[in-house]
């Protein structure tokens, strides 16, 4: 394992590792169908993981979960730990979410292109977080409050609410608000948007010309390796077939007309 | 240390691990950060005479211990593959396996041809056994499997190898390949299968079926790559097919297999893949045997250890 | 609650769920303690003309996500299956399907024959795709597989359906079934697959090859159902193959099958198998969906869901 | 489940039960390559579990262990617990052994004859336990005193021992000593022997004309279903072919001919 270690983190620039790095998940809160898990770093690796910037995404498996490794983006990271945000449903977040404290997941990346390296710096944005999608978001919004004009995060129900100390989220089951109701209600010209969410939700903020042009959504895709390899996520674009895991998750809106 | 470098008539492999045709794409994402000349050789995504777009999403899913996907043989064509992807790759410091398929044996032959003056195309893999393309599965007739491996020989000097499936008649169809010139065989290519969306009714992959990979099919290859080597005791064979750890590796070379491929282990570790040749010399080592030649086809003469 | 009962133009099965021929034996040592009512039906331990001992120990080994076995048709032969184990199962609540095999048509033909006359041999199953003995997997030549099918139509009145492998030439084969009178198909048999012993090199089944069964062949076979399904749109199907829990059955059903066959999962958790009719029930209630049938073949019409 | 488990339990005269019962891992020791783990059942199956008689086994998963269950046969029982002994190697012991306390494991059973009865019950016996094979030897040792002459148990290395408190324990690399040669010392006419352990042991047991006609050994076969179905483990014998799993696991030399 040493050496795979020294392998794996050979990566110039903090770019892409390939190296399996253990996590252990110490603190899981349920709520609303979600769940958020504070996963440290086991060492010996706890060191070298470079730190995710947000938009990026691990890699994550558990022994007896699918043998194909999921894509899950932090909510928060730190020094050797990161908190992920994530749907209480699925071969893998079913049993992530249940898991007992002390479980152990095996980790890969952070691979994607950070959401400020697709983005346009020039502007501020609404930033649009729909279900899990709102990992990123927040990730995000922590990161560069300086880009950030406003929040619109939606939910259908109000039970997720404790998970997310402190931030505004529309509830539909409670007034019918929706991430994309708020996104309509604080959009004013000039500002740009950022949506993760839904494919619905995605849709809707592409198919939508007040704010388009200036739009970026982040997209979903079954990944196979997540580095850009196997070619398991291409979707097709006017400049040609790109991958999301690597030339995303985030895309300009005139990238996927196909999306609207 | 053991010695783990293989020789053939046609060419030397520093380690038997080779990277099958598409996981690892054309090996350039995987060469910023891993050490190549612990793999044996790359195979490359298979390359057609036109670009291609392959088959819509979603073309990757589940299965139990593996994978299903239907990627389709996306790729820039065998054009922008001279002009864009050779430069790339021509200095890794492994051998290049370059994968090529076609919908006729006259276009495989044109691939062929095109890439007969390109520095760096250590061997061909001829594909003739993709489960996602239709029309091109033709490696379930021998007399096809002749036609294809035929145009290919006629059009190129480079040692040949042809990509067959695990199934019945396995065994005439690797004799034809072998007949018509192929310097060896690649087996297995995915195994087709299915999954299904219950919440629809619908199935899983936009294009239906696809191709199983993964530890799943790893008694499938091994029963293939047996089957070969009994009817076969000098062709060179890569057994490909479920090959995770360094142990399924070595029961890959002792079923016959002489060089050892592995797809599905790329996504799901890629730096295990290659930390593969090291625990082979490790496994070898602590059994007292010198070279890994003494382990290849062990199950077809009683075993490598005589006790 | 949800309709689970099926019915063919050649009997009717209380549920969809069925026992698969070899893991469940005769059923006896189940039907001590788990209730049969829950099963569609028995489908006994293939049965040949002369008693059989199978090959020898080991003939059960590991594989991921399965198992492969080389159990090789270990049974009392027809006569005393007659008189020792009839009586036993006569009484079961479930329909029963009595597999059949011989190294000849004629052979077939005298076990059949050998069943006509017995009080609750509700089905007979041609078990022609058994990767465990010599001389006998004939389902990979149509004109054999025509000239079984034809000797048991000859000696028997019952209902019959036809067994073969996954893999390449399968519409072919099941068509030679089905004109040569089958009355339906229960695809698929054990894959063929090898395990190594990797301390001594030697193959870990003393018969070398064996049949891989368990969720690892479940894509397989969902492809073989739902090909044989697109070729026959009206033929009676068992999917058979891989499938553990509910949700898996509801893929076979989708793919094509009328009836699932289980036999991986008996030896995992045979409770949950009987369990699996109950689940169905559940899973088709809680999305509205009255009866089983409307499920069946969906993935060949849009879904069962129009959304 | 509720409706799996009544099945599974309407189970004539403690016959086997076809339930899956979940058993938690609540203590692990480890020693000289072995290790015992106390295993208590989880509720609602805490009631239900009919009590291993010595000789019999249960089917053993763990989630992210092989998908075939392994027969192992308890060491010492109780009313809703068992201890196993378990050489710390394998797909399935190995995980065993590492796993931590909290660890759940699936648990079918109890399966097989119980020793006593296959053995005459009119004789005192030599039990002989090597490797793991102590672990029925010990139960029935314990269940039934007045069946035991002595015992003769062996091992390669001493660092077991601890998991064997009170037995003693012949350890070949300390003084040569073997489970056989403890045999040969002790035994007497007119005692039988009952012996569990690895093939050649057992070979040689029944090789020996001093006691084999009074000799039974308990035998190893790769399990499927482990309750007599899917004829997986069937051995020959003079009459007729028979099953590891429900007419075994124990035989008498005179049934196995081809062993000595
Ligand atoms: C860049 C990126 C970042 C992501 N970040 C996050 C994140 O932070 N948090 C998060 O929660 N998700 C995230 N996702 C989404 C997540 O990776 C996928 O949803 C992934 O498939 C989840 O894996 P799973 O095993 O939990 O669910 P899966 O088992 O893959 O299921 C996914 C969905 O499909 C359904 N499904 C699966 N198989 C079948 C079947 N046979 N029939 C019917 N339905 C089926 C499930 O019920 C579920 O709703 C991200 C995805 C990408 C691409
Ligand atoms: C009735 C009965 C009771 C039993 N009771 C006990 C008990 O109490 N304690 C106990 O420890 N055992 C017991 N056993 C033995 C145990 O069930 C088997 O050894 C079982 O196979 C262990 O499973 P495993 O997954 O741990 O090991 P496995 O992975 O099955 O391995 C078993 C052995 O084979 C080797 N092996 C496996 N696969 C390969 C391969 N591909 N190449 C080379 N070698 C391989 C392993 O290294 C190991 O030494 C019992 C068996 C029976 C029949
Ligand atoms: C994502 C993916 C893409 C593949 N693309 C190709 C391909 O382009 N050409 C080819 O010959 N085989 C292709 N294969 C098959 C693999 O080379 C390999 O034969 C098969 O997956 C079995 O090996 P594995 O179990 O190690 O993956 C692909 C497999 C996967 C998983
Ligand atoms: C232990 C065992 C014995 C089997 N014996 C027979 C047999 O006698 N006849 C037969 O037609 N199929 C036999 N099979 C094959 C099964 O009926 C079934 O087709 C195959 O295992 C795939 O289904 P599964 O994955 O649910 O096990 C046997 C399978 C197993 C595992
Ligand atoms: S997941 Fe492999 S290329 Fe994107
Ligand atoms: S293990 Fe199935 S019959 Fe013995």
């Amino acid at each position: 394992m040493k050496d795979l270690s020294q392998q794996g983190t050979q990566t110039a620039h903090g770019g892409p590792s390939f190296l399996v790095r253990e996590g252990e998940i110490v603190e899981t809160r349920q709520g609303g169908g979600y769940a958020r898990l504070r996963v440290v770093l086991a060492p010996p690796f706890a060191a070298p993981m470079p730190m995710p910037e947000p938009g990026q995404f691990f890699m994550v498996r558990l022994p007896w979960g699918p043998a194909l490794p999921r894509a899950l983006s932090p909510i928060a990271a730190g020094d050797g730990w990161i908190e992920l945000f994530i749907k209480a449903d699925g071969l893998l977040r079913g049993e992530m979410a249940a898991a007992p404290p002390g479980t152990r997941l095996a980790l890969r990346g952070p691979y994607g292109t950070p959401f400020v390296r697709k983005a346009n710096l020039e502007r501020r944005y609404v930033l649009v977080g729909g279900g899990a999608g709102v990992a990123p978001i927040l990730h995000f919004a922590a990161a560069r409050p300086d880009l950030v004009a406003s929040l619109a995060l939606g939910f259908r129900t109000p039970g997720v609410r404790a998970l997310l100390p402190g931030a505004d989220v529309a509830v539909e089951e409670e007034d019918g608000t929706t991430a994309f109701g708020r996104l309509a209600e604080t959009w004013q010209d000039g500002l740009g948007v950022i949506a993760c969410g839904p494919l619905p939700l995605l849709a809707a903020v592409s198919r939508d010309a007040r704010w388009s042009p200036a739009a970026y959504v982040s997209l979903e895709a079954r990944l196979g390796c997540g580095f850009g390899a196997c070619l398991g996520c291409t979707i097709p674009t006017p400049s040609g077939r790109k991958r999301v895991c690597v030339d995303g998750p985030l895309f300009a809106c005139q990238e996927v007309p196909w999306l609207g | 240390m053991a010695r783990v470098d293989v020789h053939s008539a046609k060419g030397s492999f520093r380690t038997p691990i080779v990277l099958a045709s598409g996981p690892a794409g054309f090996g350039c994402d995987l060469a910023r950060a891993l050490d190549f000349r612990r793999i044996g050789a790359l195979t490359t995504k298979t390359i057609t005479h036109e670009p291609r777009e392959g088959n819509p999403q979603p073309r990757i899913v589940d299965a139990p211990c593996g994978a299903l996907n239907s990627i389709g043989l996306e790729n820039p064509g065998v054009a922008r593959f001279r002009s864009e992807v050779m430069p790339k790759i021509r200095a890794l410091p492994t051998a290049r396996i370059v994968s090529i398929a076609g919908r006729s044996a006259d276009e495989v032959g044109k691939v062929a041809g095109a890439l007969e003056g390109e520095p760096g195309v250590d061997w061909l893999e001829l594909n003739l056994s993709c489960p996602n393309v239709r029309g091109e599965t033709v490696a379930d007739r021998p007399d096809a499997v002749s036609e294809y491996v035929r145009a290919v020989r006629a059009a190129s000097s480079r040692p040949l190898l042809a990509k067959l499936s695990a199934g019945g008649g396995l065994v005439a169809l690797a004799d034809a390949a072998l007949r018509a010139g192929a310097d060896g065989l690649t087996l297995v290519n995915a195994v087709r299968g299915l999954r299904i969306d219950v919440e629809t009714g619908k199935a899983l992959l936009a294009r239906a079926t696809g191709g199983l990979c993964g530890p799943a099919i790893l008694p499938i290859a091994l029963a293939a790559v047996y089957e070969a080597r009994r009817a076969f005791p000098e062709a060179f064979l890569v057994g490909t097919g479920g090959v995770v750890t360094a142990r399924d590796a070595v029961e890959m070379l002792c079923a016959g297999a002489n060089l050892v491929g592995v797809g599905f282990g790329v996504m799901a570790d890629p730096a295990a893949v290659f930390g593969l040749a090291e625990g082979l010399e490790r496994w070898l080592d602590a059994r007292g045997v010198a070279d890994v030649a003494e382990v290849v086809g062990a199950a077809h003469r009683g075993g490598w250890r005589v006790p």
